[in-house]
């Protein structure tokens, strides 16, 4: 029988490995996506939790996640194409123009 | 059954996870992130949350990983990343097994008290995901709703003046 | 009856207002310029005269006159009132009469010069200033012309600020001025604390003090009476405005300045004013021997220490600067001897020679300076080895600077000769007098007829030897020039009759002293008092008079010897005494004294402040928590890369640790 | 005793068995129209254009498409040099399985009352299955993006990045024009939809069903105009346009990868005239409720409606020019978008007042 640490287990995992890819990718976009794949463990984490105590609430949350990520994926995309423009390039090292 | 199929979805989440996170070329973790999405969705549908599911795969696959691959497309960053220097990879390394090893933990000592609700998976069959998830959202969550609305409003309001040339 | 006093000062500040305000943009014309610098102190002349015959014809001698109230606190109540008595009649006239006079010598002397509306707007302020000092009532409306002629003196001195040693006198002058103010300011303290706050009598009033003086006998600070530390302290302000040892050094370099400013305000006006405060405050020091010695010391030994400056200098107004500085010490032997009246009037004689001489010398460097100008020179004009055998070409100019010659060294007839008989015979035989001053001043009056004469035939006598291509171009001065100079000239022949001793006035027909008479109702008090009065037979006064006639003669002689019959000599004798000749010339190392003892502990005391103090331990700090917080920074720096993914790193690690903690508990 | 709705809990055996018919069976004959769709479309449109179209291989050339299809089976498979392997293997199959997974919602007729079991004829009936369309059509882009990207050309590249936009663009305005229907069926399901429109026309006209393009004709526009542009038929076939991009995100592809392809592009024909059909036109019912008309078995009325429509939408292809790529987006954004979101909101008002 799956129990609800099953998906929790796996959602950790998804979730370290999101973390491992924010911290160590250095394309904007990638970086991107490994925080979309950290908000779909999270994801999981609530629906799994929310059909176990039989509760709507965790869904309803997902759905609010999935506004966000929308709303950051439009804003964070335009955000990348404006930085590409004037840096011909999207590499998180690059942006360090307010470093010194 | 049930618990092999489980396996072998996680198995596939699992690794086209790693897939988002190891590959050089962007487009390829897009495809990864994909497949990972489409995998979760399988985990909704048998946590008896298909609407979930669909969403997942609606908004995650249909529309933001588009996206996500059009900008890539649109820069044209088929080309590989610089590599970071070792440490940094290592660092991020015990960063996320420490991670791990929180959740872990956190899951053999935690202990998720049992059913409370009322949302038994028979209502959810009889009365259709739906319309539960329907109902909770436009009575309980009506002002985070119209909130998550304006949000979405702001969101394409920047994103327009972001990314346009001449403002 | 004298409510129109104000009008004394007013003149001069309206002349000083307009040609300040109005000079450069719209007036520009010379000649009216110094029309209205030079008719506003003759307005002030005949106010001051109108006054004065009213005063004469008066039975009441003190009058007090308020303007305007000023501090009111408490019971203290200060005005800005005029004081007129004999006293301050007798300087009003002489500041107004030498001031305008030398307001009319300037036009022609400061003819061309750029910022002419500037120097009589200065001029102006300065009368302005002076006129209430001496007008002054209390003593912070006295204190406020002191400070007033201090700034004038300072701006005039630098009036040619282009120089850099004029601007370097003048903040002489001006520094160590500030040390006698601050000697007055301290007095003034003492004065009124001890008046208002041990006998309820807060004044500053002079009228008040000298009646409320006597509360003070008995008082005591710091082991001295109160009378006798504040007059001390009246006296350290005397010292540093009328140059006497130790402050005196500020004078000569005060030379910088215009002649006539030299003439005006270093001889004949501003420098007397620590006489006449110490005049105005006789009943003070009266009170106090000990001051009255200390003053009468220190005038002794500035007369003689100036004398003998000035044989060896060649610059001509340093000689009359020197000359200067050993007057003022005369009239303040006559003040330390209680001779009021006789230090007060070698005060009025010596304005009239001493501006004479000023003048004329001013006339000389004028003719020199055009001469050299003319024949593209740049020999000093104001060296007296340049000069010699100008007689004939200046005669007025020459026999003006005689007379005045005859009259500083005492000669008979003179207005000198009065005047310093007078202080000689108080030191003498007054009751605070001694027989060591009245020999150092016996000695001093010998010197000056040596180091005059020695420059009257530097200048005038003897063979040209101006560069002969200058020659032809030296002539006598412009009327604005020898007017002033004759009527100085006149003034100092004549001046002295108003004062005739006792002695000679009786030998010749009852004449009385009319100058003492006049000033009476203002020494009289304290002289009896305190008991204070020359004692002596007529024949002794007589063989002294004709002792100190002598001693001039010998003077006079011996400069006639040297510089006119053996030319030669005096290049011998500085050859044969090198070591003391050069002591003279540089002053008796006096500048250079104080430079090492004042001005290089002051500096080496900044210097140690600087680089001791500042440099290791202020900044040493201010270095060492810059240094700490640049070192630690330099650690922490690592920590700021600008990647956010080390900034996310940490936060991660952050979080794991902090869950950590919370599951753990 | 009731017939009970057949299930894998009630009788596993039985339900595997339908289920392999019903798959077998749904998955043959849309490979069958597809297939057949092409020699079809060049029929029309040869005839339209007064020419006649294949001839030669069997009667009226009816065996064409098997001989296309031996022909592209046999051709030599090229693979760029420089494209990027396995996405360009995985295109042509991301692009034809949404599309023909689609079909798997798309009930085909009434219940199957056999033994003591109803067997929906349809392969499953999800409560969500609207959504499930929606998914599935979106999730075609991948295809043509990676077959774009995948290409390493930039002609391939430029096609994907068109069907990207495009897709996105045109999905929203599909959505919306389709959330009207949910509002007046208050279901997500297609069997209960289609079911629904068998009713009598809003309640009053007896013989003639109550499709919801009588009560939606709007919607039923705008579905169809952006359904077009999502499966890039003509006019919007912008990112295969022949005559500016070579052939768009397929450019580089030959052989059997180009035949999926081509089998993709009928098979979206096909999923979005069946989709259309079962939304707006009443699905596997009769058009008019007369006995003559019920009598007839459900999927023949499918499939004649799903004829019809893809007859339209070859039709267009011989009438229309394809439209630039400006007008596109503006007809997306400008025009189907508002009308879409005034289409819902008129929908809400009406039926508030209706309640």
């Amino acid at each position: 029988m799956i129990s609800v640490y099953h998906y929790m287990g796996v959602a950790g995992i998804l979730f370290a490995m999101g973390t491992y890819g924010v911290l160590t990718r250095r394309n904007a976009i990638v970086i991107f996506m490994c925080v979309e794949l950290m908000l779909n463990s999270v994801n999981l984490t609530f629906i799994s939790l929310s059909a176990h105590l039989q509760n709507m609430d965790g869904q309803i949350f997902v759905f609010f996640i999935m506004a966000v990520a929308a709303a950051e994926a439009a804003v964070g995309l335009a955000l990348m194409i404006t930085f590409y423009r004037n840096r011909a390039s999207i590499d998180v090292d690059d942006m360090n123009m307010l470093k010194w | 059954m049930e618990i092999i199929f489980f396996y072998l979805v996680a198995f596939v989440v699992v690794v086209s996870g790693l897939l988002v996170i190891l590959c050089k070329s962007p487009i390829n973790c897009a495809l990864g992130l994909v497949n990972t999405f489409f995998c979760l969705a399988i985990f909704y549908v048998m946590l008896h949350a298909p609407f979930m599911a669909a969403i997942q795969i609606m908004v995650y696959a249909g529309a933001i990983m588009v996206l996500i691959l059009f900008v890539i497309m649109l820069l044209n960053l088929g080309t590989a990343e610089r590599k970071r220097y070792t440490q940094g990879i290592v660092w991020s390394a015990v960063a996320s097994l420490m991670v791990l090893a929180n959740v872990i933990f956190f899951l053999k000592r935690g202990r998720v008290t049992g059913a409370e609700g009322d949302i038994t998976t028979f209502m959810v069959e009889s009365v259709g995901h739906t319309e539960l998830i329907g109902r909770t959202m436009f009575t309980e969550f009506i002002l985070p709703f119209e909130i998550a609305s304006i949000l979405l409003l702001v969101a394409i309001v920047g994103a327009v003046v972001l990314a346009k040339k001449e403002v | 009856m004298y409510d129109k006093l104000w009008l004394i000062p007013f003149f001069p500040l309206l002349g000083c207002i307009i040609n300040g305000l109005l000079g450069k943009r719209f007036i520009k014309n010379e000649k009216i310029i110094g029309a209205i610098g030079t008719g506003a102190v003759f307005l002030s002349f005949l106010v001051s005269c109108k006054y004065f015959f009213q005063l004469l014809g008066d039975s009441v001698k003190t009058h007090e006159n308020i303007v305007a109230s000023w501090i009111t606190v408490g019971n203290l109540q200060i005005d800005w009132g005029f004081l007129f008595d004999p006293l301050s009649a007798i300087m009003l006239l002489v500041v107004t009469g030498v001031g305008s006079l030398i307001h009319l010598y300037s036009i022609g002397y400061m003819h061309g010069e750029e910022g002419f509306y500037r120097y009589f707007s200065y001029l102006n302020l300065f009368i302005f200033s002076m006129l209430m000092l001496v007008l002054g009532n209390n003593l912070l409306v006295m204190f406020v012309g002191w400070e007033g002629v201090g700034l004038c003196s300072y701006l005039l001195i630098g009036y040619y600020f282009e120089k850099k040693s004029a601007g370097d006198a003048a903040k002489k002058a001006f520094v160590m001025n500030r040390v006698g103010d601050f000697g007055f300011l301290l007095g003034l303290f003492v004065i009124f604390w001890t008046l208002g706050g041990k006998h309820g009598v807060w004044t500053l009033n002079f009228v008040e003090i000298s009646e409320n003086a006597h509360l003070l006998s008995g008082d005591m600070i710091l082991g001295l009476g109160v009378t006798t530390v504040a007059t001390l302290c009246f006296f350290l302000g005397a010292t540093g405005k009328s140059a006497q040892l130790p402050l005196y050094t500020w004078l000569p370099d005060a030379m910088e300045g215009p002649t006539p400013v030299s003439a005006l305000i270093h001889a004949a006006t501003m420098v007397t004013a620590g006489v006449y405060m110490i005049g105005r405050m006789n009943v003070l020091f009266a009170m106090s021997p000990t001051t009255m010695a200390v003053i009468a010391m220190v005038g002794a030994l500035t007369a003689i220490f100036a004398a003998s400056i000035g044989f060896a200098q060649n610059d001509i107004k340093r000689v009359l600067a020197y000359s200067t500085v050993s007057q003022l010490g005369f009239m303040f032997v006559a003040m330390g001897v209680g001779a009021f009246t006789a230090g007060i009037f070698h005060l009025m004689t010596h304005a009239f020679f001493k501006a004479c001489l000023f003048l004329g010398s001013g006339s000389v460097i004028h003719a020199m300076h055009h001469a050299m100008h003319k024949a593209h020179l740049d020999d000093d004009p104001q060296d007296m080895r340049n000069m010699g055998g100008l007689r004939k070409k200046m005669p007025i100019t020459w026999a003006t600077f005689g007379i005045s010659c005859l009259a500083i060294s005492g000669l008979p007839f003179f207005s000198g000769f009065f005047s310093k008989d007078e202080i000689l015979w108080w030191a003498f035989a007054s009751s605070r007098g001694s027989l060591l001053v009245w020999a150092i001043v016996v000695v001093a009056a010998c010197m000056t007829a040596f180091y005059m004469f020695r420059c009257l035939i530097m200048t005038f006598h003897g063979e040209q030897k101006t560069n002969s291509k200058a020659k032809d171009y030296i002539h006598e001065s412009p009327w604005t020039i020898t007017v002033p100079l004759i009527v100085l000239a006149f003034l100092a022949t004549v001046g002295g009759l108003v004062g005739i001793p006792h002695v000679i006035g009786k030998l010749i027909g009852d004449i009385p002293n009319k100058f003492e008479h006049f000033l009476a109702p203002v020494f009289e008090h304290s002289q009896q008092l305190y008991k204070i009065e020359a004692h002596g037979t007529a024949s002794t006064e007589v063989s002294l008079m004709v002792l100190s006639v002598l001693i001039a003669c010998v003077g006079i002689g011996v400069a006639y010897f040297m510089y006119k019959k053996n030319p030669e000599l005096p290049a011998k004798f500085t050859s044969k005494f090198p070591k003391f000749h050069r002591f003279i010339y540089n002053k008796w190392y006096v500048d250079e004294l104080y430079d090492s003892l004042f001005i290089n502990s002051t500096k080496n005391l900044g210097t140690f402040c600087w680089k001791g103090f500042d440099v290791k331990v202020v900044d040493g700090i201010v270095n060492g928590v810059a240094k700490a917080v640049g070192g630690l920074s330099s650690v922490l720096r690592h920590t700021q890369t600008g990647l956010f993914q080390n900034y996310a790193l940490t936060m991660v690690l952050g979080t794991v640790v902090m869950v950590a903690i919370f599951i753990l508990n | 005793m009731m017939p009970e709705m057949l299930s894998l809990s009630n009788s596993p055996g039985i339900f595997v068995g339908v289920m392999l018919v019903k798959l077998l069976a749904v998955f043959g004959v849309t490979i069958f129209i597809v297939a057949y769709a092409t020699w079809w479309e060049r029929k029309i449109i040869g005839h339209m254009q007064t020419r006649l179209g294949p001839m030669r291989t069997g009667w009226h050339g009816l065996l064409q498409p098997i001989a296309d299809g031996l022909k592209l089976f046999f051709k030599e498979d090229l693979i760029p040099d420089q494209a990027s392997k396995v996405p360009f293997l995985l295109a042509p199959l991301m692009i034809l399985i949404p599309a023909l997974i689609t079909v798997a919602v798309i009930p085909f007729g009434p219940d199957l009352h056999i033994g003591n079991f109803l067997i929906p004829q349809q392969i499953t009936d999800l409560n969500i299955g609207v959504l499930y369309i929606f998914a599935f059509t979106g999730l075609g882009v991948y295809g043509i993006v990676l077959a774009g990207w995948s290409s390493n050309s930039k002609y391939s590249l430029l096609g994907g990045i068109r069907a990207t936009a495009q897709m996105i663009s045109y999905e929203l305005a599909a959505g919306l024009s389709i959330i009207a229907i949910f509002m007046l069926s208050e279901t997500l399901s297609l069997r209960e939809i289609v079911s629904l429109q068998q009713q009598d026309l809003w309640g009053v006209c007896s013989f003639v069903p109550n499709w919801y393009i009588f009560s939606q004709p709007l919607a039923f526009c705008l579905f169809f105009i952006t359904g077009l542009a999502e499966i890039n038929r003509t006019p919007f076939d912008m990112p295969e346009a022949e005559s500016e991009l070579v052939s768009g995100f397929c450019t580089e592809y030959s052989s059997m990868k180009y035949a999926l392809f081509f089998m993709a592009e009928y098979a979206n024909m096909t999923v979005i005239s069946a989709i259309t059909v079962t939304l707006f036109l009443g699905g596997w019912s009769a058009p008019l409720n007369i006995a003559i008309f019920t009598m007839v078995p459900g999927f023949v009325w499918l499939l004649a409606k799903v004829f019809a429509l893809m007859f339209f939408i070859i039709w267009l292809r011989a009438t229309f020019p394809r439209v630039r790529y400006d007008q596109l987006m503006f007809l997306g954004w400008k025009v189907m978008l508002p009308l879409a979101l005034l289409n819902v909101l008129i929908t809400g008002l009406v039926v508030v007042i209706l309640q």
